[in-house]
């Protein structure tokens, strides 16, 4: 799983390796509590393999799989 | 001029670059044209900023950079289009971004540039810290870009 | 950046000019800027079209071209406006106006080209003439052309 | 007195030598009948070395000035 921006100190590390599969519950689960807070948050938007969900909660992801979650952008 | 090819270059790049190094041959790639619109952003000099770095997520970056052009062909009547982004660590005066719009008309060159800047600056995959007094700090997206942003969805 | 110079390069040229000759060191000549817009317009090769004829009125399209300077430097927060027009007899691909405007914001800088070629386009002092085989007609003024410059009265 | 853009064509040469002074009847007088009624004609504007007339009727012109017709711009 990899943490863009500010998101990135706030998981201490630019990528993390979670046990698949996961789906949001699961994933949930593994991360720290302001992380999961960060993952509900709708200004955050996550990206399965490089394609962002619409429906973040459905996410489903198996092994090799790339979750990206990304705070509002701030501009070029 | 039937069917000629819409000439396009789009990239980002991680080391300093020379934005009149490439708007020249942009410009001679696009024969006939009545204009060319360019802007050029540095990383500006503000009092105690020492660095700025910009992160992209490479899957959605470039692909997102490439929709944008793709909508500005569609809503402008362009020749060429040409979108330059640094990312990484770059200091003050060092150029950032560079949109370079060729047309006939003048007005598709330069709203075609406007339009660019304004998705590139809020609403393209990239964040920006800068660093004072030796320490990073993230860059919030400004109310006057979205203010910018909302004057192209009608 | 406390009451620095305003940067200001107000020309009439009557022969060839390389547009990325100018912008260059008018980029340099204002350290600290945040964007530069610039708009080149070519002789557009148009079918038929062998050559382009502008005059001018001495007395009257420099100090024109000076007031409309002064214009753009109260209604924009600028730092730097480069304005250089071609006089005399042009060639299809030859440059025949370039403006380029720094600022610190890319706003004031798009907007202030934007006001500037609107202005040069419809109410500066050339008159335009072309030639298709071997004759010689005068251009009126676009319809189009009225439109863009009446967005400016506001 | 000089004759600019498409003007210039109509008075056969872009420039002409009037004896001074010249108010705007005189001046009227001294030209062909074409240029005279492009002098009146409210869309071409007159200047008087090198500024122009807020109300062209008004001319005085004495030796040694430049009377300048100039029909609407048509773009850079």
């Amino acid at each position: 799983m990899v943490f863009l921006g500010r998101l990135a100190d706030l998981a201490g590390a630019p990528a993390l390796e979670l046990a698949a599969p996961l789906d949001w519950a699961g994933l949930k689960a593994e991360l720290a509590p302001a992380l999961a807070a960060a993952l509900d948050d709708p200004r955050n938007r996550v990206a399965l393999n490089g394609a962002l969900l619409a429906d973040k909660a459905s996410l489903q992801a198996v092994a090799g799989d790339e979750i990206a979650l990304l705070p509002p952008v701030s501009g070029g | 001029m039937p069917s000629r090819a819409l000439h396009r270059d789009i990239r980002l790049l991680d080391a300093p670059f020379h934005p009149g190094a490439l708007i020249g041959p942009f410009t001679e790639a696009n024969p006939g044209l009545g204009g060319v619109c360019t802007f050029v952003g540095e990383v500006r000099s503000d009092p105690g900023v020492e660095a700025l770095e910009l992160t992209h997520y490479e899957p959605l970056t470039l692909s997102g950079m490439h929709d944008l052009a793709d909508r500005a062909f569609q809503r402008f009547t362009l020749m060429g289009l040409l979108m330059v982004h640094r990312i990484g660590l770059m200091r003050p005066g060092e150029p950032i971004v560079c949109v370079s719009a060729a047309a006939l008309h003048r007005r598709d060159a330069i709203d075609a540039v406007d339009f660019c800047m304004d998705h590139l600056k809020s609403a393209a995959w990239f964040w920006k810290r800068e660093k004072r007094a030796g320490q990073w700090y993230w860059i919030e997206p400004r109310e006057a870009d979205h203010r910018d942003l909302a004057r192209w969805q009608s």
